[in-house]
């Protein structure tokens, strides 16, 4: 029973989002790029830096690094939290 | 729908998305969810950077680049970012399920449930 | 103080009527039978059975609403047997819903 | 004072995630500074979001890019659309900043002691920081892609912090599915953003809602954030990991847990009203919404009664609350498109469904707080074994009767304040929405009648003599919410004129939002 | 612990994987790559260290402690880096034009130069930084853990 609904709503949106992915742009002729053509024109002269990609996450896009960086932070500590032990240590006791 | 042998880059995320999706639903093996997720996350990050090729493009570095035109370069940063992100996340969900089975011994999602109603 | 089409809703008017209605209800009270003696006139009336002792007449949580869970038994065995703890049952549930609504959406149509 | 104002909003972000950095150096040091710098933080973190609450009520909304010359240049000089990252903060966005900088304040006090005798005390709070940072970049970002950085920031740190307790299994399962839940949910969202991102190159909310037609494309992608953001915020059916999270947490997590689903609410009315506003088509998706709603809250009231866990039960409610939030709103969202109906009661029905968000975070908050002052001295969860606690836990008692009260509807409390606006606008638009609405409240009141009677009433049980009243630090977290909840009791009206109406208008005028991306560009 | 020769073709190979790492991190402003990037060469140094000799050789050398320090400093620089622009706006590229990494390239394309990017060749470092202490500390908690031995605090 549950095999057969889970079989149906995946097809079902599997129909849908390949209906989806199809009605875009065709692959490699982008159908508007205003704002990455202004950003590879203009990425040398406002960073100064030639790697475009390198300009996107720092500058442009920053924020999204700094919460990129604040993800594998987050996830490091939640790593080592999981995996600490629960005996208390005889100094901080 | 008359574009469709330019598509195949975009179909195949979305298959991918779907093959996922199946794993994900069927696989009562934790590691294999786990693997599933992986997979929908490669699907996702595959459609993202497969919308700014531009046909004929080259990357978008300048240092001794031939000329012509290139490829959008927002998309390549989104899909670094998100794949960082995977990598966090799938680091977080392996060790919860190292936890999971050391308390119950099991990894079956049905039988290290402790939790239902 | 809010306003609305069938009225208003003013807590601070609502309180001061309430201790009003208070002080009438104790002004009444104070009214009543003097020879009320306390102790053995508010004990519980246990028919002569001995005494329980202390915490067993304390009605434990899973004894309340008995009835109420006896009237919808059917609701009940089919909601709780829904919540399976399954991680993929849940994900059956969102992908599901995500069809549901894409078809709907796709049936309505635009604006 | 100007230049603070200014850069409030990034400030408001940058600095727990700052003070989160700097944790794991200062708590090898001392564990006395560490609490002081993490209170303190937060305290000025909430004095700037209340200043800034205040610039936006004269000011309107606030606009800031990341890196560019200028605050307000929102687009590069001679170009239309924006590329860099923007933060638009209106009215919305700063009703759900005051509500998350309120909680979490109260829920780090009450961490204080709730989690003295634990180890990892350090990465703990670290994470509690975090948590905070991702919920206020989910409210004030104006960028969908950031937006999707944020979820997965507050996600992530949710599960570590829910499965803090390793030496219990459930706490390790209530976690993976949390974030299993939020990583499936979060990629839909990136997948829906690709679709967008595909048609219209752009990333922006307010460039998008200005450029969008509400193509095929469109439709799924719609589908894919309405869905995905319901799932984060806990709506029937995708509710199920909502118990199964919130009740293994340590309750202040569970307390800023509740916040956080409301954040995802906040991103389902955002991506809604803002993002595709008037092109969608309001009626269908308004009735999803509503539909969403009313399954929400009675299933989740019918399956919160006979549960024996006091935190389960409580965790059913929090499903069953947002169910109100979601009719109100829901039901200004259908009749959106009719300005006659909009002006009679949708626009009522959506204020009482925001004012339900203050309210419900700020109860549900409380009363998660005693659950966890129970747990604190009790040791578990279980009703069944609970009994007779009212005599040694005064004051804990007295704030589960106010939350309760609160929660149940009951006047003068402040719950009621937003039921009443609720029931008569939905009576409006349809009389047996509004009839359902008003039983399930009945039945909220029962069933904390009966968690009371269960847990704090009865004669004192043997088990429990040594129980005393919770530590100082509990009591002043718990005595913070209860504070406001007795404050938006006795002066609704001025929460609703000054921080509600303003939310709703900001829902409902989309031109204002994309005026404050677009205006500015010649 | 694998055996000799294992360890010792490790020994001699990790300062290669450094080498390029920090090629990587250094030149992420003008040729392909970042601090992510690099740092995830690097690591994957430290996870054939991991192979190559056990565990609880490698903690001797590293430890979560002062792997958590490392990648604490390294996200305070990221993020002081983009507070220092505060003076106009958070983010702003306040080296550009400083003789500090402030030279602007001639437009389209060309030969790269090191001293360009302004805090962009900075930022990669800091990241770089946290890359490396963070991924490595995951990896060696967890192959602890698996061996037996959990985290101090």
């Amino acid at each position: 029973m549950r095999q057969v609904i889970g079989l149906i709503v995946l097809l079902v949106l599997v129909v849908f989002l390949v209906s989806g992915v199809l009605l875009i742009h065709p692959f490699g002729y982008p159908d508007a790029s205003d704002m990455d053509d202004y950003i590879i024109e203009n990425a040398q002269e406002e960073t100064g830096s030639n790697n475009v990609v390198a300009a996107v996450l720092f500058d442009y896009r920053g924020l999204d690094t700094l919460g990129e960086a604040t993800i594998l932070f987050t996830a490091v500590t939640g790593v080592l939290l999981l995996l600490r032990t629960l005996k208390r240590k005889e100094e901080s006791s | 729908m008359e574009h469709i042998p330019l598509n195949f880059p975009f179909l195949a995320a979305a298959l991918l998305v779907g093959i996922s999706f199946y794993i994900i639903i069927f696989k009562k093996n934790l590691i294999k969810l786990i693997m599933g997720i992986a997979m929908l996350a490669s699907g996702v990050n595959l459609f993202l950077v497969s919308l700014g090729y531009r046909a004929g493009g080259v990357a978008p570095i300048y240092t001794d680049v031939p000329e012509g035109p290139m490829v959008l370069s927002v998309p390549q940063a989104l899909t670094l970012t998100s794949i960082v992100i995977n990598v966090a996340v799938l680091a977080l969900m392996l060790t919860m399920v190292i936890r999971i089975y050391r308390h119950t011994g099991s990894l079956d999602s049905e039988k290290s449930r402790k939790m239902k109603g | 103080m809010i306003e609305s089409p069938s009225g208003f809703w003013g807590p601070v008017a609502w309180i001061i009527t309430a201790v009003v209605a208070l002080l009438i209800v104790h002004f009444i009270r104070r009214r009543g039978e003097k020879a009320h003696k306390n102790g053995v006139q508010s004990e519980t009336f246990l028919m002569g059975n001995p005494r329980l002792p202390e915490g067993e007449t304390h009605i434990r949580a899973h004894n309340i609403y008995w009835g109420f869970f006896e009237a919808l038994r059917k609701y009940y065995d089919h909601t709780v047997t829904a919540h399976t703890g399954i991680i993929n049952d849940y994900i059956v549930w969102f992908i599901a819903v995500i069809a549901i609504v894409i078809i709907i959406l796709f049936v309505a149509g635009g604006i | 004072m100007d230049t603070l104002i200014t850069h409030s909003s990034i400030l408001i972000i940058a600095i727990p995630l700052l003070t989160a950095f700097l944790t794991p150096l200062i708590g090898m040091a001392s564990k006395k500074a560490r609490n002081t710098l993490l209170i303190v933080s937060l305290a000025f973190v909430a004095f700037l979001v209340f200043a800034l609450a205040r610039d936006i009520s004269i000011n309107g909304i606030h606009i800031y890019t990341l890196g560019a010359a200028s605050p307000d240049l929102t687009a590069p000089k001679g170009f239309i659309v924006p590329v860099r990252i923007i933060l638009e903060v209106d009215g919305m966005s700063i009703l759900m900043g005051i509500i998350w900088s309120i909680v979490s304040l109260a829920a780090a006090i009450f961490s204080l002691s709730h989690i003295a005798s634990e180890t990892g005390q350090n990465r703990f709070y670290t994470l509690l920081l975090l948590m905070v940072t991702g919920g206020f970049g989910m409210m004030f970002t104006g960028d969908l892609f950031n937006l999707f950085v944020f979820l997965e920031i507050a996600s992530i740190s949710g599960a570590a912090l829910i499965a803090f307790r390793t030496k219990f299994a459930d706490t390790q399962e209530g976690g993976f599915k949390y974030i299993v839940v939020s990583a499936i949910a979060s990629l839909m969202v990136l997948f829906a953003i690709g679709l967008l991102y595909a048609q219209y190159n752009l990333l922006n909310i307010g460039a998008l809602a200005q450029a969008i037609q509400y193509t095929t494309p469109d439709k799924i992608a719609l589908a894919l954030l309405v869905i995905a953001f319901a799932m984060k915020l806990g709506a029937i059916p995708l509710h199920m990991w909502v118990p199964d999270s919130y009740a293994v947490a340590p309750a202040g997590i569970s307390a800023m847990l509740v916040v956080s689903s409301q954040v995802s609410m906040y991103a389902l009315f955002r991506v809604c009203f803002t993002l595709f506003g008037v092109t969608l088509n309001m009626y269908t998706v308004g009735w999803i919404v509503i539909i969403l709603g009313m399954l929400s809250m009675f299933i989740g009231v019918t399956m919160a009664i006979p549960q024996t866990d006091i935190k389960r039960l409580m965790s059913y409610h929090a499903i069953s609350q947002s169910g109100y939030m979601l009719l109100g709103v829901g039901v200004g969202l259908a009749v959106l498109g009719d300005p006659n109906a909009l002006a009679t009661y949708g626009r009522e029905a959506m204020s009482g469904g925001i004012f339900h968000i203050i309210n419900h975070a700020m109860y549900k908050g409380l009363l998660f707080l005693t659950a966890g002052a129970l747990f604190y001295r009790v040791g578990h969860r279980d009703l069944n074994r609970m009994g007779g606690l009212g005599h040694k836990m005064k004051l804990t008692s007295i704030f589960f009767i106010i939350g309760a009260l609160s929660i149940a509807g009951i006047p003068p409390f402040n719950g009621f304040a937003s039921k009443f606006m609720i029931y008569e606008s939905v009576y409006q638009f349809n009389p047996i929405l509004s009839a359902i609405a008003m039983l399930v409240s009945l039945i909220t009141l029962a069933s904390f009648v009966k968690a009371f009677q269960s847990a704090f009433t009865g004669p004192p049980l043997p088990e429990y003599k040594e129980v005393k009243e919770a530590p100082k630090s509990m009591l002043i977290g718990m005595g913070i919410l209860a504070a406001a909840i007795v404050f938006f009791s006795v002066f609704p009206g001025l929460i609703v004129h000054h921080i509600v109406d303003p939310a709703t208008n900001a829902l409902i005028n989309q031109g204002a939002y994309v005026n404050g991306i677009m205006g500015g560009t010649p | 612990m694998l055996s000799k020769i294992v360890r010792t073709v490790a020994n001699q190979l990790i300062l290669f994987i450094l080498v390029f790492g920090l090629y990587v991190i250094a030149h992420g402003h003008i040729t392909p790559g970042g601090g992510f990037q690099g740092g995830a060469v690097i690591v994957s140094g430290v996870v054939m260290l991991l192979v190559a000799f056990s565990s609880h050789e490698l903690k001797k050398s590293l430890r979560e402690r002062t792997l958590s320090i490392v990648e604490s400093s390294g996200a305070i620089i990221f993020a002081v880096l983009a507070f220092a622009g505060i003076g106009t706006v958070f983010f702003y590229n306040f080296l550009v034009g400083t003789p500090i990494f402030g030279g602007v390239p001639d437009p389209g394309p060309g030969p790269g130069n090191i001293w360009t990017g302004g805090v962009i060749p900075l930022m990669n470092f800091a990241v770089g930084l946290k890359v490396i202490a963070g991924l490595s500390a995951v990896v060696l908690a967890i192959a602890l853990f698996s061996s037996g031995e959990e985290v101090e605090e």
